[in-house]
Order: C-alpha cells, then structure tokens, then sequence
C-alpha cells in the first residue's frame, strides 16, 4: 500500500474513459479473486492443519466435516428453525436498541441539560457485563425471551449511544448556525441537520451495534432457551460436536455479514458516500 | 518430577478433592507437582482434556462418555461422589413428581447426569414421560428467582442450591437416592490413556491422593466443610449448609464398571450419542488402593 | 422590517496561550437603518466576521446590546439572511434542497419552494446544477449556491459575509446588480463585508472601515450617489481615495507586522 | 434542551467576562449537583424498592448493604485481590486490542491493497459470539489466563477496529492532498495527518474497546480462573449473594468510569477539543 | 528547476444524475517555462481547479499527459508547493506547526524549521500567532497561514489557488510584491488562479483566460512590461480591456444562465 494506491474522492470519480470491454470483463473476474483470495488462502491452511491431526477432530474439524454438517442440519430443518428464532430474537434486540441508543445519543450530544445528569449514570453502566445482568434481568422479565432480548439490547446499545454522541459533539457548528439562521425548527434540525452531519458516526455505531447483538447471542440464548443458534453451539459444545459448533459460528458470520453487505453498505453508499463525505 | 495439570470444574462438593488436596498439600505429600485448575462448566474440562491442556481431570460422566465416543481415549479411574440431585419445589399444589404433569421444570442446562436422571428414571418412575413436562434449562443459581416469578414449578437441582432452597422453605419431592437405580456418579476421575500408559506411578500417586482425601472427608466431615467453605468465603450460616449437602452425598471412591455403563446406555436412548463406547477396557479401577476396592 | 442597532459591543476571545483575554472588536456603536445598505470594510482579522456574527445571534458579545427591530438579539433567525464566508452548504443535500430548506422551514410546501429554488439559482446562474452534490461544485459556485440560499427564504434582513469573493470580476458585478435589485425592491435592511472599494462603492448607502485588530470604527463615509454607480466615476474618486488611505494606514510595512 | 441551549463553539469561548467570585463559588458548588441528581435519584429509588422487600433481599439488597459489603470485602483485602487480578487482564487485553485494532483499522481505512481481502475475514469474525471461541481458544492457550485474555482482546478489538476504518475513510481528502503536497513521508502521513484527523473517531473507538474489555471480564474469567471481579460476581452469585453480586459490579462501574474520565475525557480535551474538531 | 507541460490534457466528471460524464476541461495544451509566472483568468467553475489538481498531481486526466521537468507527472510532491483554494490548514497543528510541517518533512531540524516558519509567519503578518489553532483564525489569516506553508519548504514550483481572494486591498498588494520577489529571485515556476484582472497584470509574464465550462484556452497575453507594475499605468489600458472582454464574453446574463 503506497500513498499512490491511496484512493481520492475525486480520482475515483473520473477515471480514463477508455475501458474496453476486454478489460471491464476481466476486471470483473478479477474482483471477486481480489477480495477472496486470502479468505481462500485461511481455509486451505485450516484445511491442512485439520488434516494433519495435530488437534482432535472434535474440537478443530476440516472445512468439508463443517460443510458437510451445515448440509446436513439444513436438511433436517434443524439450522434454519435455530436461524429463524435467533434471528427474531437479534432483530428485535437490534431494533430496540436503535429505538434507544439513537434518540438517546442525539439528545447526549445536543442538550447539556441532558446530558449532564444522564451521561454519567450510562458511563457507570455501560462497563458492567452483560452477563452480570442476568440475575436481575431474570427477576425483572423472567426466563422467557424477554430476558433473552434484554441482555442482547444491554449490550448492544453502546456503541450506537457513544458513536451517536461523538458524532454530534464533531459536528462542525457552522451547520447548526446555518440551520439556526434559516429558522429551522428543532425537529427538523435534528432530522436535517445534525443526524445527517454525525451520519458517519451513526453508521459506523449502527454497525458495531449490529455486531454486538449477534456477538451476545450465546451468553443470552444459554440464558434459558432451547433453541436458537446460541443454544445449538453451547449445545453441540457439551457433546464435543466441534463441526456443529463450527457450523453454528459460520452461520452467524454469514448472517452477520449478509446483513452488512447489505443493509450497512447500502445505506452508505447512498447517503454519506454519495454526498462525499465518506470515501 | 514434571507438573502435572489437573483440571476440575467449580468448587462444589462432586469437585472438592483436588481443592482440598491443594489446601493439605497432599499432593507435597506424595511427591508431586500439580497445578490445579477449576473450569466454568463440564465442557472446558472435556476440551481441556481432549487438547492435551491437562491429562488429569475431574469430569462428569456423561463428559468422559462423550469424550469417549468423539474418539479420545481416556481412562476412568475412581468415582467421586454419588447422589447430590435432587428435585424440588415450593408450590403446595405439588406433592410428588406425578403432579409434575404439565408443569414446567428447571433442570442445569448442558449435557448433564441431572437431566439424564429425571427424563430417563425419575419421570418414568412416576409414569410420566419427557412430553409430559416442560423442560426449562436453567443456571442453578437463577432457581429461586424463576421459581418466585412462577416461571418455573420445580426443579432439579444439585447442593449447595437444594439446601439453599430448602432454607428458604422448599421441600425435596424427588430425594436423591430416588434419582437413579444404582449409583449416580456426580463426577469421576479420569486421565488421558496415553499418559496413563506413559505414567502409570504419577497416575497412582494423583488417584491415591484422591482417595486419602475422600478418607479425610468421611472421617472428619465438618473439618473438610470448613475448608470448603473458607475457599468459598462462606460465613458461619454456610457452613451449615455444606454440613447439610455432605447428607444427601456418598463419598466414595470405587466405581462400578456396569454403572458407568447404564449411563451410557441413558445417553443414546437419551439420543445424545448415536452408539454408547464399550466401557470395559476404559474404567480401570487398577489403580485404586486395595483398601477402596 | 426593521433596523440594526449596535450599542457599545465588543468582544474578547481567549489568548492561544489559554492565559487571559485579547479583544478582538473594541467597543462599537452602528446603527443601521431599516432599508439602508452598509458595507463594511478593515484590514484582514480586524473583527468584521466577529461583528457580523454578533448581529446574527451566532456569537453573544463580550459587551454592549444587539437591537434588531428594536429587539435584544439572543438568537438566530429566518429575519436574518447570512452568508457565510465558508459558505456553510450543507453536504447532504443537493443544490435545490439546499436552497429550498430555508424556505421548507417557513411552510412553503415542496413543489412551491422548489420552483422558488430554482428561480434562485437561475439567478445566480447555476441552473442544470439542481441534482448536484456541493462536495460536486467549485469555490465559485458552491459561493453562488450560498447566496441563493440565504435569499430564497425572503429574509428582512441580510448579513453578507465576502459572498462575491470567490467570484470572477463579471459574475461578480451581475451579482451585485441583482443583489441590489433585490435589496431596493424590498428595503432589506443589509450588512455586507467585502475588501473590494469597488463594491462597496457600487452598492453601499454607507461604508464603515473598521480599523486594524481590535476593530474600531475609523472611518464612516454616506455616498448619496444614485444608482446604477461606476465605481471608476471620477466623482468616486475622492471618496475611493479617502477609503482607500483609511485602510492602507491600518496595514503594517509586510515582514515587520505585531 | 432548546436550540439556545445548544453550545456553540465560539460562544463558549468568550463569555461575559463579569462574573463575580460569589457566581464563580456558586457554579462550583452546583456543578456536581447538575451532574449527580439523577444518579442519587435512581439510588434512592433503589433503596425504597430494596426497603419493601418487594424482591428478597438476597436478590435486590439495599444500597447500605452493598455498601457494607463494599467496605468489608476491602478492609479482608479480598476485593483489591481480585480488582488487581482483573485489572490486569483486562488492561493486557485492551493493551492487545489497541495494539492489534490501530494499525489494522487505519490500513484498512487506508489501503485498498490491504483492505480487499482483509476486510470480508474481519466482517466474518466480527459477529461470532465470543463464548463461542472458547473450545478453540483452549485448544489453542491452554485453560490459563491466556485464554481469557484472548476472549477480552477477541471481543473488545471491534469497536476501535471499525471506528478508526470509518474514521479514516470520514477524512475530508483535501488533508491527505495537503500532506502529499508537502511531500509527506508515509509514516509521517499516518501519525502526523490521518490518526489525527480521524481522531474524533479513534478516540470514541478507544471508549468502546475500553468498556467492551470490562464487560467480558465475567464471561471471560468464568473460563478457567478462581480470581478476579468476574469470578467474584459469578461465585457470589452461587451463594445467594446478591449484595456482594452488585458491590462487584459497581466496582467494575467505577474502574470503568474513572478510567473514562481521567484517561480519555483528558485525551480528549487536550486533543480534538483543543483544535475545535469536538465541542 | 523546471517547466510545466501540459499536452491535451481534458477532464471529465459523472453528471450529477449519474448517467454519463460531463466534460469539465477541454483537451488543453500549455507551456510554462521554467522560472515563469502564469495567471489564469476564467469564469467561476470553468476548470481552473481543476487544471490545477491535475498539475498538483492531484487528479489524473482523463486524457493526455503533464511534464513537470520533463517528467510525467504521477502523484504530488514537495517540489511543487500549493496554496488551496479551501485553505486546507491541519486543525490539529498550530499555525507554527503548519508552517514548519513541510520543512521537518524534507529532514530541517526543529529548532531552524521553526525560525524559517516564524520568518515565513512574519512574513504574512501573522507574528503572535504562533501557538493558536486554525480555527481561531479569521478568513484572511488561514489563507495567509496556508501561503506561508508553501512557501517555506522553498518549492521549484508554485501551484496557486486564487491565494489572495480573502485578502483586503493593501494586504493582498503587499503580499503580491513579497510573492513577486521570492518568486523572481529563486526563479520559481508560478501558476496562479485569480478573478483579478489587476492582479494578473501586476504578476504575470503570461496571462491565459480560459472559457466558460467546460474550460479550453481563449486567450493568452503575454506581459513584457517590466516590474513593478502599476496596474492602473495606462500603458496597461488596452491589454486590461482585451482580458476583461474575453471574460465578459463567456459570462451569459444573469438569469438567463444555462
Ligand atoms: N473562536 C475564536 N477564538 C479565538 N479568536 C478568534 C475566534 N474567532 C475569531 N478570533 C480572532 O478574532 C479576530 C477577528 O476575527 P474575524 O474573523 O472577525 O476577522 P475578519 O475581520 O472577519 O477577518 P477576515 O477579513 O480575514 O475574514 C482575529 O484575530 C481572530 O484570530
Ligand atoms: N469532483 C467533482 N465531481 C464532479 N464535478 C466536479 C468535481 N470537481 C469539479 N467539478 C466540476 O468541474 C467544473 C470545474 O470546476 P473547478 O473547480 O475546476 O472550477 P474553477 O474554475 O476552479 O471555478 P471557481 O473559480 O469557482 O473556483 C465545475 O462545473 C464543477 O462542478
Ligand atoms: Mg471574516
Ligand atoms: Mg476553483
């Protein structure tokens, strides 16, 4: 990587005109090749090295052991009902942080009078894990799902609230006093303004608390649940099933990244990408 | 002589004696240098184990089963303890497991002799089968708020948590030599074969240990209790209350090959594992004092 | 409508050494009558965005009172048009939306103040630049967008901070003629700071020269002149010279500046 | 909060420069008081609700309780032990996590070269529970405190990971011309221009990889230790010690809080605050 | 030392609708011989940035080649310095720190990396400033910053975005001579961007106008006059007239714009 390679906003923009077609179709081979040869690369050395048997194949299986499970629960119906409940429950938990964690860290970055009570009580929570929750989050919602979506809401709002916060407080002020002079009213500031200027903030917090809520899926789902991929991993785990423990974290990851590629890339491709305020 | 790793779970009375060992420096005591670790939960300890992290360990059965089946091959050398489980309640309404029918039962979630006990004998036992109730799988420790909140009716449940619940006003429905025909292995010792075969004296001296402890704790029970719960920093009312969890155990060293097996055989009708391991070559009681024996 | 009235404001900003203050505007009184287009000359960091500032509400003064309309100022308002001299476009959205916010504030609905938008920025010659991005435009037009934006909405008054500075000589003048037109048509009350004599001398009812940092007032000079005025007007002469002198006395030899 | 309470950077700077000492000693004594109310409010609350013996006591006990346990288990020497034990896992696995997630993510925000195939792996890796990696972290560490650690770093690099990609790619690109202008050796670019001008980011990355290391200490010290807060939460809570539960937590509240303030709240003023990128 | 060569050098950017491109510079041939001064004169958003970025390095055209000594230009570096038109400060250095970053970039040590930055800060009339951050400053004093920063690594060539734009008459004439001098005495190749007329004359041994977007050369005046120049000199008249009519031309009426 060399300060050449270093893309610029306008460079990319208009690039020579001249791309025959040859080049757009090999181009468009190569892509894919630049993004998953290393990925490739990993896999072939996890290939080699569960091969060689160094560790027991219980505990780091081959690739094909892992695929062949995945094939296998999809077959039996088992994966997709684990993928189905976890991923009712991730969303809800993912959904009622954002309800939360974006309102909240507007009004931490825009009102002092908020804040200044409000923030340190978050800043005590936010350190405490998880997990530490769980008796109280029992007595509070009981065993059921409500628990389950408690713990994961819990932990994932904090990086949407700070980066949300952070946002806000970097926003340059000269946009609030052009709001302010064309008599904007508060809610359309927020709306308008300052959640579209702290939007590079925003979407990185929507992103890591998107992760998060994936990423606690197994402290919540042992909680209390039967089913649902957390409770398949911890499960395949007791019984030393490393290719269904495997498979379970390959499911998350994809789900994860789907999601990312998706939706997060989406929604940063038409707004702060295309305003040009992000590459 | 070389460090030798021994892993056990949490500190409770299945998993004490290399806790108390360590505290008696018994392990000085037969020349040898071990490094004791106590894991979360039963998983660790099998992964422990089947990653070379420890050769030695203290595990529960259906973990030694299931490290069979997946292909490590390790020996069984001494039981532990037997008994422990209980069921228990603090509704009225219940006054035996029949009247379990339909309700909902909080069992330690993982794979586990607990729930193996209740689903494969206790419920039969009464006539009722594993439709008949609705399973909830539960942390001990979150019992008594489940149970407060109505979110669960009973539970099986193991000591220090039984008689903390029944301090508390619970009564035992299912005591616990009901929970099994034969004896019910909380937790036995077990070692990788291959260092059994490359060590056979440190393997002798670590299951000798064992069993001076478990002597230690049938003679003088109060004194082991106190040191248990000094390493819990339990408080005098504590103390109690191991005293009273050493009642519903068997401290016992010797292990019956063919009650090894039963679980086994509870595990695939179970349908945790598809074939149960041939368990003869594998519990090698050889290795026990002949006193035990 | 309504006038601006300034009476003993100054303001003081931190040391960059954190330690103490130093006065960036000595204590000032303007008063600007409504309809009447003052022009505000000084040398470079002489307080003139300061001041300005002060008026629109962005900054409270150190001392002294902002009456607009006989009104305290304490805050910013849509009575108040600014141009910013960083031009402050919002990134997020596109030129017409840029343009068509302020007025999307006041009611107007979307299809009305769309048209007006685009009224504006045929105005300020950007048409065909609607759907643009501002990271899209240069200096210039990114200056003009600003423009556009602070007029649309039909603010009483205007605070016009260099809006012709990225301009070229031409584009500039037809700029100053519209801004003139409008600002007749309506007697908006306006407040423009500019280095150029020229177009102070072009637009201005009255023309301030605010002294080196910390700005005083140091010169006020009335141009009765009817418009449309030629700054190159041998009768300006005078006037251009006293200005002109009133400024260059304020600028130290170059190399042996504070 | 209206628009006018809304700070604005400049007005901050130059304020009415009258104030007496007798204002000045008032603000000093209302200051923490604006800050502290709703936290004593929410104590308060607590204590009522505790008093009533709505919940046992064993599960929700009095704040005088917690407080008492506080102070017994310090003056035993107990819970120094144990924040000492924590305090050092968690810091080595913050310390890796800035170690590993800065460099990585400025490459990544940086490098195209880098980041094609970098990123798909980390995008995967990101939602993967923690808990889930525990079977190979002790196949790979062992059952000692490598294994947490690598459980802290594992789950704590995302936040600074992604933020300072985010961060980087957020820069306006005129910085990056100006450095290259002024012929800008690489090295000089990454810590004289792009760490700083993504510092807002870095610097709300670094509070989240903070916090995050503190809340898997419960899940991560259950692994395999007889030591630190999270093994005291989790062992308390097997005795039916609900104040000693909540005395752990707050205490990992606390080192979490000042930590924040002493340490970024001051990173934070003498940098990013300082040049105006931050109110 | 070295010339600047552009051979058919166009630029082309996406439409904002995003279908298609829109040409921003036509195919354009220059020549700036080694230690000349050129001016380039054109109407707002006509492409003088843009010809600029793509010297810089900054950009690539989408056609043609740039020589700079007679090297094919691939990316930006230190032999040629750059005023930009948004200034471009670092906000996280003082001023000092900024003058003085592209001298510690080419090995000076601190202590005289720092004397030649107060030299330079002098120079602009900033002295006192030292240790404030860019966003303490006013308009004129960043752009004044960002022209000391050029200026001190000591460049063969000056790239110059309309550098004096926010500068008040006098300062900006000051800071014209002081240009002119470095500029004449280490024989720097100079490209400037400016909408002043007068300035082009009182600087330029060359003048090319451009026309309106998308840019191509409309007209080149060459300067023999000797320094210093007056501006105003009415042996200037006619050249004035003919830079001022090729502009005009390409400036449609206001209101009537594309
Ligand atoms: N936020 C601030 N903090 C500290 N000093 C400031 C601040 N804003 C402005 N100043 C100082 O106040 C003085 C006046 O600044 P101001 O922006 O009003 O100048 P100006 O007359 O508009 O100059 P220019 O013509 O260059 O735009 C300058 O010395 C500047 O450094
Ligand atoms: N990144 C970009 N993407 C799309 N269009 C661009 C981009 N940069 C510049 N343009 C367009 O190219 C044209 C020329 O822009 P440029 O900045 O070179 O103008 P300029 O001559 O410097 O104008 P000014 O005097 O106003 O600064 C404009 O129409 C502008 O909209
Ligand atoms: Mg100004
Ligand atoms: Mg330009």
């Amino acid at each position: 990587m060399s300060l050449a390679s270093f893309e610029t906003r306008r460079a990319a923009d208009g690039g020579p005109a001249k791309e025959t077609a040859v080049k757009l179709f090999l181009n468009f081979l190569a892509r894919p090749l630049r993004h998953l040869w290393l990925l490739a690369a990993v896999i072939i050395v996890w290939h080699v090295v569960a091969i060689s048997e160094i560790y027991p194949p219980f505990l780091l299986p081959a690739p094909s052991a892992v695929v062949q499970s995945l094939i296998e629960m999809t077959r039996s119906g088992y994966l997709i009902d684990n993928i189905g409940i976890s991923l009712g429950r991730q969303m809800t938990g993912f959904a009622l942080s954002v309800a939360f964690a974006l309102p909240v860290g507007v009004l931490l970055g825009y009102s002092r009078a908020f804040r200044e009570p409000v923030q340190p009580i978050l800043q005590l929570l936010y350190p405490i894990p998880g997990l530490a929750w769980v008796p109280l989050a029992i007595l509070w919602f009981g065993i059921g799902v409500e628990s389950i979506i408690f713990v994961i809401f819990f932990s994932s709002i904090w990086p949407l609230l700070f980066n949300t916060q952070a946002g806000i407080t970097s926003i340059n002020p000269i946009y609030r006093r052009a709001a302010m002079a064309l008599g904007t009213s508060q809610w359309r500031t927020f709306t308008r303004v300052i959640v579209p200027a702290a939007l590079p903030f925003i979407l990185a917090g929507l992103r890591l608390t998107y992760g998060t809520s994936w990423r606690v899926i197994v402290g919540a789902e042992i909680l209390s649940a039967r089913s649902g991929l957390g409770f398949m991993i911890d499960n395949a785990r007791g019984l030393l099933r490393g290719e269904e423990v495997i498979a379970g974290m390959i499911t998350i990851a994809l789900l994860g990244y789907l999601f990312e590629k998706f939706a997060f890339d989406f929604l940063e491709r038409v707004t702060i990408k295309k305003w040009g305020m992000s590459l | 002589a070389p460090t030798v790793t021994v892993v056990s779970g949490r500190l409770g009375w299945p998993h004490c004696m290399p806790f108390i060992a360590t505290e008696m420096k018994l392990w000085e005591k037969y020349g040898l240098s071990v490094d004791h670790r106590d894991l979360g939960n039963g998983s660790a300890a099998a992964e422990a184990m089947a990653s070379g992290s420890a050769s030695f360990g203290y595990i529960n059965v259906p973990n030694a089963v299931t490290l069979l089946q997946v292909g490590l091959p390790i020996k069984i050398l001494a039981a532990t303890t037997i008994g422990g489980t209980s069921v228990y309640t603090f509704s009225e309404a219940i006054k035996s497991v029949a009247d379990l029918k339909g309700k909902k039962v909080a069992i330690p979630r993982g794979v586990t002799t607990h729930a193996l006990q209740f689903e494969m004998y206790v419920l039969p036992q009464a006539g009722l089968s594993k439709a008949d109730v609705e399973i909830v799988p539960l942390a001990p420790t979150d019992n008594l708020t489940a149970m407060r909140r109505g979110d669960v009716d009973a539970a099986v449940s193991f000591d220090p948590y039984v008689s903390q619940a029944v301090a508390l006003g619970a009564k035992v429905i299912v005591p616990p030599n009901k929970m099994w025909d034969g004896p019910a292995y909380s937790a036995v010792v077990a070692a990788r074969a291959d260092f059994v075969a490359k060590e056979p004296e440190t393997v002798r001296k670590l299951v000798q240990v064992h069993c001076e402890v478990i002597k230690f704790i049938n003679e003088d029970p109060k004194k082991a209790a106190e040191i248990v719960n000094k390493l819990l920093r339990g408080t005098e009312k504590d103390l109690a209350l191991q005293l009273d969890s050493m009642r519903s155990l068997t401290f016992t060293a010797k292990i019956e090959p063919a009650a090894v097996a039963r679980f086994a055989d509870a595990m695939v009708k179970f349908g945790l594992i598809k074939s149960a391991p041939d368990l003869g070559p594998v519990v090698d009681t050889s290795f026990l004092p002949k006193d035990v024996m | 409508m309504a006038g601006v009235t300034l009476s003993n404001v100054s303001k003081s900003f931190p040391k960059p050494d954190g330690k103490g203050t130093f006065v960036a505007l000595s204590p000032t009184d303007i008063e600007v009558k409504e309809g009447e287009f003052v022009c505000i000359l000084g040398p470079s960091g002489c307080g003139k965005t300061t001041l300005l500032n002060i008026v629109a509400g962005f900054e409270t003064p150190t001392t002294g009172t902002v009456l607009v309309g006989g009104k305290p100022v304490r805050k910013p308002g849509p009575e108040r048009g600014y141009v910013f001299q960083e031009y402050a476009l919002f990134p997020w959205m596109t030129i017409i939306e840029n343009v068509a916010f302020g007025l999307r504030n006041l009611g107007v609905s979307g299809a009305e103040a769309a048209t007006k938008a685009r009224d504006y920025l045929k105005l300020v010659g950007l048409s065909g630049f609607e759907q643009s991005y501002p990271n899209r435009l240069s200096g210039g037009m990114k200056q003009r967008v600003a423009i556009a934006r602070a007029l649309a909405p039909g603010p009483d008054i205007l605070l016009l901070d260099e809006p012709f500075a990225a301009l070229d000589a031409q584009t500039r003048y037809l700029m100053q003629i519209e801004l003139l037109r409008i600002q007749r048509e309506a007697r908006k009350t306006t407040i423009l700071i500019t280095h150029s004599l020229e177009e102070a001398i072009v637009l201005a009812d009255r023309v301030i020269v605010l002294s080196a940092r910390p700005g005083r007032i140091k010169l006020i000079e009335t141009i009765d002149h009817p418009h449309t005025r030629n700054p190159n007007d041998p009768s300006m002469t005078e006037l251009r010279y006293r200005l002109f002198q009133a400024i260059a006395d304020e600028i130290a030899p170059v190399g042996a500046a504070a």
